[in-house]
């Protein structure tokens, strides 16, 4: 249902330029969770956000197709782009406590999508983010706190909440779990997992963690350097890398499990 | 939040008593009195000996103080020496001027700062961004007097568009351009600090159009540090209301203290330092209590 | 990119200025305080910046003023920065009841403006070179010392201060080896600023009559000097109007630069 | 708004003062800015005219008894306050005893007591008062122009605090209307003032500190009058609409020497760097020649000038020389100068060029203010001070008793010590003659003593320059009273003004 071709992503720095993302293409298909495997500037975030074409500069995106319900995202005119966002398309980030504004409360900024999208009046787009909250098993009746009165865990799952919103299809969720306390990354994966029945959403899910994407996901892409060097179903990936980068994650991860 | 308040107001009385102790000794200490305002050959010593003593300055400086803070406390920060008016006042006739000047480049400064700052921070290094780059350093790197002669001496007797003095035009301009400068870096850099944040890209992600992007998710919580400097700025604006005041004739508070100062004019130095300094406090505790409105994590802390 | 170019011109035109200055005995062509009777002449191959009223040769007063306004920057810099930081330094690394005076004596400093407190104590001290280094320094410490605190409160919750603590090193060793050099980078900044400021406040006093006393000549007490004659001898207040705009400009440039060096946030790149 | 206004209504003259009003009670302000507006709205026995004369105001004529210890004056009946009281004896008596009330604080006191005791003054009926003088006392009649302040309004109020001092009550040609502190003071017509209606409709004094603003401010014709500085003289006098006066006034600048200290105590000393002073580059530099040189402690325009006075004409030669003969081999000393005051600022820096080439190395420090006269003035001996450059303002009567008198020191105004017999009593015979004549030639001795002694380096004789738009007419003759002797006469062009 998202089709990624040939994608290429160039950051402009002092010490010249930097090819984040070179040339990648993958799918995702209906229904499924895709991994997005890589190590810390393997250009595995700097993929995610070109999704949505939220690569700020330096970074540019110089080529490539990312075809939504046939259309290219990258040729998009502002307007519809802003339509595929949020609505379409939505983003869980890495780090909940920088993702959340810190001057607006939580039902404000998860009516915000809502609103914009769905064009309803804000009480029906307030009992839509209580929805959202229970959805995220955040007791609703907390609608107008504010971000600092949540505890890191809490905050990831208003994200999540934010995100589904506008009950997109697909949802990019970039290490949502990496700010998180080991018990409460299972919590939160477990969350993911229902969701994705429950709202019927495709999931790609970017992380430098082969145990949670063994766990989580149908199928795994892996990053090198910005490009992709191996694809496939999960279990096949792990069992039988083939590609030596591959192998060396999956030993790694072996040693250490 | 009215606990934050009420905390902060206890505050103040140590710290006015502490200003009114420092700036007594500082004057008083300053050699000279007065009577030098009287030099006159025809004056004779003896005479000047007594109004001394009329003022009550032969009396000790420690007494001095404390018969000056017992007053102070009714209320009653005595005659200006120069006028015979009560401090109160005299102050009363030249603080509205004094206002009026800067809470109007206050205002203005607001104004242009708010909007500049943010396009030059979300253009950034655009043409925009570079000439208000450029305006802005100038502007802080141009001493004041000398601005405010060039603007009298270009809008006033070249161009006679604007009145030299009397007017509240240029001195607000001249005003305006010196604390414009500062802030505008300020809150540039507030914003590009802001809008490299990461609820910044989820605002985006979520599908928000730029506007509502820049102007409700990052202003709100750019103008964070620009409420802060604004307080901070406020002894500034009071240093430069002087130079400004003398150079356009302008009847205010500062050209009055600075003079005050020059003649010894104790009573009435002591009476606008102290209301300056309530100003400025009061000013930074607005500043502190805007912070909180716009800050939730502050009013909830203090609660 | 391009501020630290920016940055790299301001350290340059510094150098040069400071070059200058060292050397203004050697390179100016008159005596500063030579007067002739001509009185002001506008450039000219003799005079290249022309002669002010007295006749001087601007060129070799501003030459000679270099040393004089740079020298009250970077002394008034230094009194304010050492003040500041000690008391900064002392504040945020005991905190309780030292903190709490230390300030409330900042917000005292603060509290006053600062114009009334430079004139009386310049009245007090009588207006020369070092007094108005000594009184602008005196007035100006105290943004560094909340800086400095601010620092230290956050550094003194680090790891390695904690760990110097364990292996028993002394409250003065802690501040100065441990925490200082990690706040150096904030200090550089409100350094160059504080510089900056400093040579505007000299003019400001100038204005007052309170500056550097004649017949030393500062780029400030030069600029109120010609004040009068704008019309007849612009020369007289362009020179070092301009002079005075490029060297705070300048040290503006550095202290953006380094800011920008120190602010990982301005650069971020592909995750 | 305000300038719009001024526009709008005929008549108006602009004026401009060069600091602030401070009080409008002219026994109580020691300021000239607050005397320049005391002048339109009061009125004193005897005035002066544009020569400087004694003439007659609220006393229409006066006697002194034989003795010169009594004298009569017959006051005007046709004088009223601006509130419609008639203005009789008692204001006088009441005026004069306030002034000499100790709980007053006015500066002026001493000007009425002689030797110690005050002047006694009595209302002899309604018109006429009696003042009564210890002794003789030649300085006297021009003493008797103090502003006359009304007894129905003040009487029995404490003087230094009553609100009269902001709201002023007069005699004079202007009633008060209106003092906007530190913006301006206005003043209307007064139809009924005994010496013809004025021709103006009012005056606006504004107040502009800041010599450049006050000559932006004139040029731009937002007043009507201002004091322009000497660079500004040429280019003032070829514009358009603006007429350039130039006047001498009763003032000298001087170098004054500290002769307690042996530094100064050779006269060769004194009379060497008299020779190194070049007044003529001092003149030019400072005001384009706008000045003259001076050489006594007089001012050219007094009627007790005496210009045959040792001059020490410019003559780095004969300094040297000097120099040598007191045994000088290397002379170093400080000139302190008041900080605010450019002209004395420069001429403390160029006097420092100029000595250099005698080979005398001069400091120079600039003080505020008080703090210079609290060095100077200090009652003690010695003062702590070598050299100061600083100005008389010079009384309309020749006396310099407080200036030159040995008695004057530590306490009193001899603060550099100068000390000569011959001086002391001339000056004392002086003060007890009352002939004109005699006591200008006894004053002519005096200045023939001092300038030869050369306590003070005798600098120059400033004037004063001042730019009139032509739309002001009625003007008196220029000089050192000012251009406004007589302000009940002054008009502007084109003008109705409502009779």
């Amino acid at each position: 249902m998202l089709e990624v071709r040939n994608l290429s992503v160039n950051y402009y720095v002092d010490e010249g330029t930097v090819n984040a993302v070179a040339g990648v293409t993958f799918n995702l298909k209906e229904g499924e969770i895709l991994g997005i495997l890589g190590e810390s500037g393997s250009g595995k975030s700097t993929l995610g956000f070109a999704l949505l074409r939220l690569v700020d500069r330096p970074g540019e995106i110089v080529s490539g197709e990312i075809i939504l319900n046939g259309l290219d995202i990258l040729l998009m005119p502002e307007r519809e782009l802003r339509r595929v966002r949020g609505a379409q398309i939505a983003m869980v980030f890495q780090d909940p406590f920088t993702a959340l504004n810190p001057v607006l409360t939580i039902g404000e900024q998860i009516m915000e999508p809502i609103v914009l999208h769905q064009g309803v009046k804000r009480g029906e787009a307030r009992a839509k983010a209580a929805e959202a909250l229970r959805a995220v098993k955040i007791d609703p009746a907390r609608i107008d706190d504010y971000p600092h009165q949540f505890s890191g865990g809490m905050r990831q799952r208003v994200v999540i909440a934010m995100a589904l919103a506008c009950r997109p299809k697909i949802l990019i969720a970039d290490e949502p779990t990496t700010a998180l306390d080991v018990t409460i990354q299972a919590e939160i994966l477990a969350l993911l997992r229902e969701i994705k029945n429950q709202f019927n959403l495709s999931i790609i899910y970017i992380t430098h963690n082969f145990g949670i994407i063994r766990q989580l996901c149908d199928r795994v892409v892996v990053m090198h350097r910005g490009a992709i060097v191996e694809e496939g179903k999960t279990h096949l990936v792990f069992d039988q890398p083939k590609e030596p980068y591959t192998k060396k994650l999956v030993d790694c991860l072996r040693e250490l499990g | 939040m009215r606990k934050f308040v009420l905390n902060r107001l206890l505050q103040i009385i140590p710290l006015l008593l502490g200003i009114s102790l420092l700036s007594f000794l500082v004057t008083r200490l300053a050699p000279g009195d007065p009577t030098a305002l009287f030099i006159d050959p025809n004056i004779d010593p003896l005479e000047l000996a007594r109004v001394r003593a009329n003022w009550g300055l032969d009396q000790p400086i420690f007494i001095q103080y404390l018969v000056w803070l017992k007053n102070a406390l009714l209320l009653d920060f005595g005659r200006s020496y120069t006028t015979g008016l009560p401090v109160i006042t005299e102050i009363g006739e030249r603080l509205p001027m004094t206002l009026l000047l800067m809470i109007s480049s206050f205002i203005l400064t607001l104004l242009i700062t708010i909007p500049v700052g943010v396009i030059s921070a979300v253009k950034k290094n655009s043409w925009f961004d570079n000439l208000f780059t450029f305006i802005s350093f100038a502007g802080m790197a141009i001493p004041t007097f000398w601005l405010g002669l060039m603007l009298m001496l270009v809008f006033s007797v070249k161009l006679h568009w604007l009145p030299a003095v009397g007017n509240l035009a240029l001195p607000l301009i001249t005003m305006t351009i010196g604390s414009l400068a500062g802030l505008t870096r300020y809150q540039r850099g507030a914003m590009l600090e802001v809008l490299n944040q990461e609820y910044i890209r989820v605002a985006r992600a979520k599908g928000l159009p730029e506007r509502v992007v820049i102007f409700k998710h990052a202003l709100r919580n750019a103008l964070l540090p620009t409420i802060t400097i604004l307080g901070l700025s406020l002894p500034d604006l009071f240093g430069g209301a002087f130079v400004i005041e003398t150079i356009f004739a302008w009847p205010g508070m500062g050209r009055l203290g600075v003079q005050a100062i020059f003649q010894r004019n104790y009573p009435t130095i002591m009476g606008i330092v102290m209301l300056s300094a309530i100003l400025i406090i009061v000013g930074n505790l607005l500043a502190d209590i805007a912070y909180a409105i716009v800050d939730p994590r502050i009013r909830y802390e203090k609660k | 990119m391009r501020r630290n170019k920016a940055a790299i011109f301001g350290l340059a035109i510094m150098a040069i200025f400071l070059g200058l200055a060292i050397f203004a005995p050697v390179i100016a062509p008159y005596s500063p305080d030579e007067i002739s009777s001509a009185g002001a002449s506008p450039p000219s191959w003799q005079h290249l910046f022309g002669t002010d009223d007295l006749g001087r040769d601007v060129l070799s007063r501003s030459l000679y003023g270099a040393r004089i306004s740079l020298s009250v920057g970077a002394v008034a810099v230094v009194i304010a920065l050492l003040l500041g930081t000690l008391a900064g330094a002392v504040a945020g690394y005991y905190g309780g009841w030292v903190d709490g005076s230390i300030m409330r004596a900042v917000d005292v400093m603060f509290a006053f403006p600062s114009i009334f407190l430079i004139l009386a104590i310049q009245a007090m001290l009588t207006p020369n070179i070092y007094n108005v280094m000594f009184v602008i320094g005196l007035t100006s410490w105290m943004g560094v010392a909340r800086l400095v605190r601010g620092e230290f409160l956050r550094i003194r919750q680090l790891q390695y201060v904690e760990a110097a603590r364990a292996i028993g090193c002394g409250d003065l060793r802690i501040i100065f080896r441990h925490m200082l050099p990690n706040a150096q980078g904030p200090i550089i900044v409100a350094a160059t600023l504080g510089m900056a400021g400093a040579i505007l406040t000299e003019s400001a006093l100038s204005f007052l009559g309170m500056g550097v006393q004649p017949p030393m000549s500062s780029w400030g007490n030069m600029l109120m000097d010609s004040q009068a004659y704008m019309r007849d001898a612009p020369w007289m207040s362009i020179i070092p109007g301009l002079l005075i705009m490029v060297t705070v400009l300048s040290l503006y440039f550095i202290g953006e630069g380094v800011r920008e060096t120190l602010s990982p946030k301005e650069r971020h790149a592909g995750s | 708004m305000a300038i719009a206004m001024d526009f709008d209504q005929e008549g108006i003259l602009r004026s401009s003062l060069n600091g602030e009003v401070s009080i409008l009670n002219p026994v109580l302000s020691t300021d000239n800015i607050s005397s320049a507006v005391e002048g339109a709205i009061f009125n004193g026995l005897i005035t002066f005219n544009e020569k400087l004369e004694v003439i007659p105001e609220l006393a229409a004529s006066w006697q002194a008894s034989k003795d010169g210890k009594t004298w009569t004056f017959n006051l005007r009946r046709d004088v009223f306050w601006h509130d419609g009281r008639p203005f009789t004896s008692e204001d006088v008596v009441f005026t004069y005893n306030a002034i000499l009330n100790p709980k007053v604080n006015s500066v002026r006191r001493s000007d009425y007591i002689i030797n110690g005791q005050p002047i006694k003054f009595k209302a002899l009926d309604k018109y006429t008062v009696q003042a009564v003088l210890p002794v003789p006392f030649a300085p006297f009649l021009v003493r008797m122009g103090m502003g006359i302040v009304p007894k129905h309004l003040l009487g029995g109020k404490d003087l230094n605090t009553a609100s009269f001092n902001r709201r002023p009550v007069g005699t004079g040609p202007f009633i008060f209307k209106e003092w906007t502190s530190g913006d301006h003071v206005t003043v209307v017509r007064n139809p009924k003032y005994f010496l013809g209606a004025p021709k103006l409709a009012g005056i606006k004094y504004k107040m502009i500190a800041d010599d450049n603003s006050q000559l932006v401010a004139l040029e731009a014709d937002e007043i009507d009058e201002a004091g322009i500085p000497p660079k500004d003289y040429e280019r003032m006098k070829k514009k358009a609409g603006i007429k350039v006066y130039d006047y001498d006034v009763l003032l000298y600048i001087y170098l004054g020497f500290n002769l307690a200290n042996p530094k100064f105590a050779d006269l060769r000393v004194r009379q060497a760097l008299a020779y190194a002073t070049d007044k003529k580059q001092l003149v030019d530099l400072i005001f384009k020649g706008l000045a003259s040189p001076a050489s006594a402690p007089t001012a050219p325009i007094s009627w007790a000038y005496n210009s045959n006075v040792p001059k020490y004409e410019y003559n780095p030669e004969r300094a040297k020389k000097l120099l040598k003969e007191a045994g000088v081999n290397s002379l170093e000393f400080t000139i302190l100068v008041n900080q605010g005051n450019k002209e004395r600022e420069k001429a403390a820096v160029i006097l420092q060029q100029q000595y250099k080439k005698v080979g005398v190395n001069v400091k120079v420090r600039v003080m505020e203010w008080s703090a210079l006269l609290k060095i100077v003035n200090a009652p003690k001996d010695p003062k702590e001070f070598e050299a100061v450059i600083m100005g008389w303002s010079l009384g309309l009567d020749p006396d310099a008793y407080s200036i030159w008198h040995s008695s004057q020191y530590p306490a009193g105004f001899n603060f550099v010590k100068y000390s000569n017999k011959k001086v002391d009593r001339l000056l004392d015979q002086g003060r007890l003659t009352t002939d004109k004549n005699e006591r200008k030639k006894i004053y002519a001795k005096i200045w023939q003593e001092i300038a030869a002694d050369q306590p003070y380096i005798f600098l120059w004789y400033p004037k004063a320059l001042t730019g009139i738009r032509d739309r002001v007419g009625g003007l008196s003759k220029p000089g050192p009273a000012g251009l406004f002797v007589h302000l009940e006469k002054v008009f502007i062009r084109n003008a109705q003004v409502r009779p």
